[in-house]
């Protein structure tokens, strides 16, 4: 080993244990890792859309496709920057920059593994909404400053879906708050780290874990701009939504702030109800609490590909009625169900009444929505 | 010849339903020679529209639906000519048809006026619509009278047997023999 | 019950998920250039002009009679009569195309110029692996790029070229009937109604 | 009072102040949104994470974008507004005055009653809600009624509007 | 507010995309280069928020005077260019051809040829179809999913076109008196196996979409076409049985030998997309109740009549109107004869075209996602509105 060896050694040493070292050893790998992530999930998206079309999906860049994403960041990044002639110019410049920003921000409280997180904050779930918040003003300002009517209505039902369904998504996830009686997200990843005999104390487990995990998915299926709540990119009507008028390295990185945020809301519903980085049994904690937490990630990645790959896209007054209409009395409901369950004692009863609760709400709630849309099953007659 | 279900109607009745029911309409038979048979009515311009409200609504015809509208260029050699408006009848609730109506214009140039029967049957309304894109017949009581296939500002009706086609195109050498012959001119003019 | 019809919808993406790892039927995806499907007899592309024997001057069936020229739809076929004959296939003397030019940029492969032709001289060829960098001049073909042999003809359509080759042989064989009947048969006309026989063998 | 504290408070004042100058609306909106950043940073800087969460929460994310909205929605309405009167100035000037008064003198009252200025008091949610749902439950159902009430005017309007329309 | 004066106010709304005498409405113009207008079709449409206002349809930018062409060409060469009129569907189109050339001149069609006819036009709707409810769930939002789905299988069928006539979507395969080339047992065989795997297809299709809650709630009610207003617009095929109006060519004209299969003409009562989109999944499976007879009675014989030329090929003068039951709707074709090698005058009736004419009226006030939907189940090809 070379004298040089034992200096670099030595300053990463240094570096590791002062404050800034501390900040670059947890920041640096959220920057690397995520964005890594979206790669391979730009990747993984477009090979299981396609396995799910019954095609190889991409597989000419380098050996099975894997060179796929570099070849689209090279392509994103050579092309020409246009900006339309009436646009408001810093605003349009801006809005990008604050997705990312915004979508990067959350992850300082995301607790990543059992001592990976950037800032384990006490109101660490209220920083998530807070940081994500500012991705609506970010879409408002990329909509509306590029002065063109497709922009404005994917703004307009970007910011009517994510402010609709940010109610939900924020009662779904008190529960969990409210069982682990704590707003750090810390802290509500160690309440489900134990475990009784194999089984873990996951949130998802018991019935109102269930259902609020479902309520949160839904939630950040919309809020995340997903399928089948796409309405505000909504190609088939809408061209791109709010971003149709990017080009090049800045609609790259509406890219990326989109997928980021999918990953981020993603890591925080399995914060919230899969135990964060907890191992699912309890002989299975010698593997490293990272590896889980990523592993849990992709698995609900590959469900949003998979709801990708299967439905149609709702329509906007639709959205809006499944957001009030259904998903918000559900999650009241499932708000009192929760907290029914911390004053009833333990047995089989608390469990099945609270599930029995849920499915009758679940299924009253449906049924009207059904109604009140006048859909019906129908029949159809033949002439000879 | 395969076989028809539906017979074409029989034009004498016709017009003699027509001639109770619409006074003063002239109707004249247009017999067509071909194994089809499909014989046409010439009905003058005054009455069309009273004459097709009465094809439509008479209970015995019902001709609710108008398939087929078009129109024809007939110049003549000395200048003259007219163009012509065809219209195919068909019923959709007694399922016979069809009944072929042709209406006139007086010439080709100033008195080229046709009623539109748009007013009463919807379908005619885009194809009336191309008719007065391509030919040049203007339809009276239109409800959108409006250039349907090329743009507006357009010279010209492109289907009309003596329109010329404007000869401002970039050409390219081709094996086409007229366009070769067109693309050399312009090369020509072009090295000129 | 809400919800039904999407779990069954996402059971059926699932289905055919796993079943593209599974069963090769399910995955359409032909995978072009290493990969091609087997060719299909009867299709066709752009035309090529058939020649018998080896010199694609000497065994152009082609007369240049102008009947393509006329018949063809979009018009891109250019033919310049010849001056003089020279002999045919046959040893008959015939005009031959002095140009014969096909616009394949304008051709819309529809296969009227086979139809029309008497000589069996116009076929389809199936190759489509055209792309050219010059628009121009790439896809405007001359005689000499659109002839192909009877060979070729053979490879690409097996039963309908045996069934031409048929034909014309049969019609050589009356022409030749006729002539033996009218006089004695000159010596000379012999080697050249072998030509196409020697195709047909090959094939 | 460090540079940090100017440094927000420089945000704060710029973003609000942009917000009465610029003349095109949504960059009015804009610059309030920077304003209530500043505002929550400050709220960060005194140890209230709660508060200043929720100020950035609701204020810059929610408040701000219903109000974009509410322009992009009514502007073409009342498009006839009439020019500005010297009269309005001067009302909105005493208007203000009196506000910053009452709020200047509210402060500094308050600063008697505070035991020692420079404790950190406790922000935390469990203080907060503890306040709310004892000490202050009376003030917070009278908000929560009036709040209630005025989302019931504001269906009530929005219903009229439509039946208007149709 | 105060401090701003009207015109200021205006030139702001204008700079934000708001129109200034009703400025609360937004004119946005769908297409030409819109994804999901089926092509290079316009729609000027007035919004109102996200609600329809005004909708006029703009057409021409696919326009290429297909009727002028067939007026300097023979009647022999019109047909390769009626492949082009419905590009998924060059078969019945063919058919729509030879039919009124065949009424012109009162040319017989041989046994073979007919029923040939019949399943090259059945499999064409089945392809169209298949492709017409992907193209729907497409407009949905549905990720291609389904469109793969109907690809997949329109492959089998496009194959047989292929090995059929020469040509997957250019076939030019009928001609007046007959067919162009006959049908190999081999390939009678491989149709069969085609369509009786068919069905297999259509029940995935179902399971995929029919229950799904997204696609219900999206098209039953939208699109509205009631039946006195679909007869009076002339509107035919698969959207107007779904409003209830019982009228099919095949059945009405029994051109060809359609009188002789059994077969059922399933109707709407709604008349909306959803309504559509069962039509034309029934239609599929009554399809192939017409296919399996027509391969099962299949005789044999000439396909092509042999007292017609083709080539020079000249009628005496009249005219004649023939019509079909295209995938789309009623296809017409109406040729007027001078005597002369070429038609006089030849006119296709677009059943896309014609079927546009109350686009409006069934957008109107709804959504623009609803514009989207309402045009994919009406079920429209640029190349033959424009022509």
């Amino acid at each position: 080993m070379s004298i040089f060896m034992l200096h670099l050694h030595a300053w990463i040493h240094a570096l590791a244990s002062s404050a800034l070292g501390h900040a670059l050893w947890m920041v640096v790998p959220v920057l690397v890792v995520f964005p890594a992530l979206f790669a391979v999930t730009t990747l993984l998206e477009r090979k299981g859309l396609g396995r799910i079309q019954n095609r190889y999906g991409p597989n000419r860049a380098g050996p099975w496709g894997l060179l796929q994403p570099m070849a689209d960041a090279i392509k994103a990044l050579t092309k020409e920057d246009v900006v339309p002639e009436a646009a408001d110019r810093l605003v349009h410049f801006c809005a990008p920059v604050l997705m990312v920003l915004s979508a990067f921000l959350v992850y300082a409280v995301v607790p990543v593994s059992r001592t990976w997180v950037v800032a384990p904050l006490r109101a660490g779930v209220l920083f998530f909404f807070a940081a994500g918040s500012l991705m609506e003003i970010a879409v408002f300002m990329a909509g509306w400053s590029s002065r063109s009517q497709y922009s404005l209505l994917g703004a307009m039902r970007a910011l009517a879906q994510m402010i609709s369904y940010e109610i939900p998504l924020v009662l779904s996830a008190m529960v969990a708050v409210m069982a682990a009686g704590s707003l750090s997200m810390v802290e509500i990843v160690r309440r489900q780290a134990g475990y009784s005999g194999i089984w873990p104390h996951w949130f998802v487990l018991t019935p109102w874990g269930l259902a609020g995990f479902v309520l949160f998915l839904i939630a950040a299926t919309a809020e995340s701009n997903r399928s089948p709540f796409d309405l505000p990119e909504g190609e088939s009507e809408i061209i791109a939504g709010y971003y149709i008028e990017y080009s090049g390295f800045k609609f790259a990185l509406f890219f990326l702030a989109e997928y980021l945020g999918m990953f981020a809301i993603s890591a925080l519903g399995i914060t919230l109800f899969l135990g964060g980085w907890s191992a699912p049994f309890a002989f299975l904690t010698w593997i490293p609490s990272w590896i889980w937490f990523f592993a849990k990630l992709l698995a609900l990645i590959a469900g949003f590909i998979w709801i990708r790959g299967t439905l149609p896209r709702l329509r906007m007054d639709q959205l809006m009625r499944f957001a009030w209409e259904f998903l918000l009395p559900l999650t009241l409901c499932h708000l009192f169900v929760a907290g029914v369950w911390k004053f009833f004692p333990t047995g089989a009863a608390r469990w099945l009444g609270c599930a029995g609760v849920l499915l009758a709400v679940y299924w009253l709630l449906g049924r009207r929505l059904e109604q009140s849309g006048g859909l019906a099953r129908r029949t159809y007659h033949f002439a000879e | 010849m395969s076989p028809e279900r539906s017979a074409n109607m029989d034009v004498e009745m016709v017009r003699a339903a027509l001639a109770a029911a619409v006074p003063g309409c002239q109707v004249e038979i247009i017999a067509n020679s071909r194994p089809a048979a499909q014989h046409s009515l010439l009905v003058d311009a005054e009455h069309a529209v009273a004459i097709a409200e009465f094809l439509r609504d008479d209970a015995a015809l019902r001709l609710d639906y108008c398939s087929n509208v078009t129109g024809i260029d007939w110049p003549m050699k000395d200048g003259g000519g007219y163009l012509e408006a065809v219209y195919h009848l068909y019923s959709m609730e007694k399922k016979h048809g069809p009944l072929v109506l042709r209406l006139r214009t007086l010439d080709r140039v100033a008195a080229v006026h046709l009623p539109s029967l748009a007013p009463v049957w919807r379908s005619a309304e885009l194809q009336e619509r191309e008719i007065f894109d391509l030919f040049g017949i203007q339809f009276d009581g239109h409800p959108d009278l409006r250039r349907l296939l090329m743009w507006e500002g357009f010279a010209g009706h492109p289907m009309r047997r003596d329109y010329v086609e404007p000869d401002d195109y970039e050409y390219e050498p081709t094996a086409h023999e007229t366009v070769l012959q067109k693309a050399q001119q312009h090369q020509r003019e072009a090295e000129r | 019950m809400l919800g039904k019809g999407i779990v069954l919808g996402l059971a059926e993406t699932a289905r055919n998920f796993f079943g593209s790892f599974f069963y090769r039927a399910r995955l359409t995806t032909v995978q072009f250039p290493e990969e091609r499907l087997p060719q299909i007899e009867a299709a066709r592309n752009f035309p090529f002009l058939v020649f018998d024997g080896a010199d694609w001057q000497q065994g152009m069936r082609c007369v240049a009679c102008q009947i393509c020229e006329k018949e063809c739809p979009p018009k891109c076929i250019l033919i310049e009569k010849s001056k003089d004959k020279k002999p045919d296939a046959t040893g008959k003397p015939q005009f031959y195309p002095a140009v014969f030019n096909i616009d394949v940029s304008v051709c819309m492969s529809c296969q009227i110029c086979v139809e029309v032709c008497p000589f069996d001289a116009i076929k389809m060829d199936v190759d489509f692996e055209l792309s050219t960098y010059d628009r121009f001049g790439g896809l405007l073909w001359d005689k000499q790029r659109l002839s192909k042999s009877n060979e070729h003809y053979h490879q690409i359509h097996p039963t309908e070229a045996a069934a031409v080759d048929a034909a014309l042989a049969a019609e050589r064989e009356k022409l030749a009937a006729k002539a033996r009947a009218a006089n004695a048969p000159p010596a000379n006309a012999a080697p050249s109604t072998s030509a196409p026989a020697t195709a047909e063998g090959q094939a | 009072m460090s540079g940090e504290f100017f440094l927000a408070a420089g945000l704060t004042v710029a973003g609000a102040l942009a917000a009465m100058i610029l003349r095109n609306l949504i960059h009015c909106v804009l610059a309030l949104v920077a304003g209530f950043a500043g505002l929550a940073v400050i709220y960060l800087q005194l140890g209230a994470q709660f508060v200043g969460l929720a100020q950035i929460f609701v204020y810059a994310g929610a408040v701000a974008i219903l109000a974009a909205f509410v322009i992009l929605l009514t502007q073409g309405v009342e498009h006839r507004t009439r020019p500005a009167a010297v009269l309005d100035w001067v009302v909105g000037a005493l208007l203000a005055c009196g506000v910053f008064a009452m709020l200047a003198w509210a402060i500094a009252k308050s600063v008697q009653f505070l035991p020692q200025a420079t404790q950190r008091p406790d922000a935390g949610v469990r203080a907060i809600g503890n306040a709310m749902l004892h000490q202050f439950v009376l003030p917070l159902e009278v908000v929560g009624l009036l709040l209630t009430a005025a989302l019931i005017g504001a269906v009530l309007t929005a219903m009229r509007d439509e039946e208007a329309g149709a | 507010m105060t401090s701003m004066t009207t015109a200021e106010l205006e030139r702001q709304q204008a700079e934000m995309g708001f129109d200034d005498g009703a400025s609360h409405l937004l004119e946005v113009s769908m297409g030409p280069q819109h994804p999901s207008t089926h092509g290079v079709f316009r729609m000027d449409v007035v919004l109102d928020g996200e609600r329809i206002v005004k909708l006029k349809p703009v057409f021409g930018y696919l326009h290429r005077n297909h009727e002028k062409i067939a007026e300097s060409e023979t009647y022999l060469g019109s047909m390769p260019y009626t492949d082009r009129l419905d590009y998924l569907c060059s078969l019945t189109n063919n058919w729509g051809y030879a039919l009124a050339v065949e009424r012109l001149a009162g040319i017989t069609v041989p046994e073979r040829a007919e029923y040939l006819r019949v399943i090259v036009a059945e499999l064409t709707r089945l392809q169209n179809h298949a492709c017409l409810i992907g193209f729907l769930l497409q407009d949905m939002g549905a990720s291609g999913t389904p469109l793969m789905y109907a690809f997949r299988e329109r492959e089998t069928i496009l194959d047989l076109f292929e090995s059929l006539t020469g040509a997957r979507m250019m076939c030019n395969y009928l001609r007046f008196g007959g067919c162009r080339v006959d049908a190999t047992p081999e390939w009678l065989r491989q149709a069969q196996q085609a369509v009786e795997a068919f069905p297999k297809f259509l029940d995935e299709y179902e399971q995929l979409l029919t229950g799904n809650e997204i696609l219900v709630a999206r098209t039953q009610g939208v699109g509205l076409l009631p039946k006195d207003m679909a007869v009076q617009a002339g509107i035919t095929g698969p959207t107007l049985r779904a409003s209830g109006i019982n009228y099919d060519v095949r059945k009405v004209d029994g051109y060809g030998i359609y009188d002789r299969f059994a077969f059922r003409v399933p109707l709407g009562e709604h008349g909306d997309v959803f309504d559509r989109y069962m039509i034309r999944l029934l239609e599929m499976r009554e399809s192939i109740a017409i296919l399996r007879q027509a391969l099962r009675e299949i005789p044999a014989g000439p396909v092509q009549d042999a007292r017609t030329k083709l080539r020079g090929f000249r009628p005496k003068p009249g005219e004649a109107y023939a019509r079909i039951e295209s995938p789309k709707g009623e296809l017409g074709f109406y040729l007027v004869s001078d005597g002369s090698a070429n038609p006089y005058r030849y006119r296709v009736r677009p059943p896309s075209l014609i079927n546009l004419t109350v686009l409006e009226e069934m957008c109107l006030g709804r959504n623009v996602a609803d514009v989207v939907v309402t045009l994919g189940s009406i079920d429209i090809v640029m190349g033959e509105v424009d022509r």
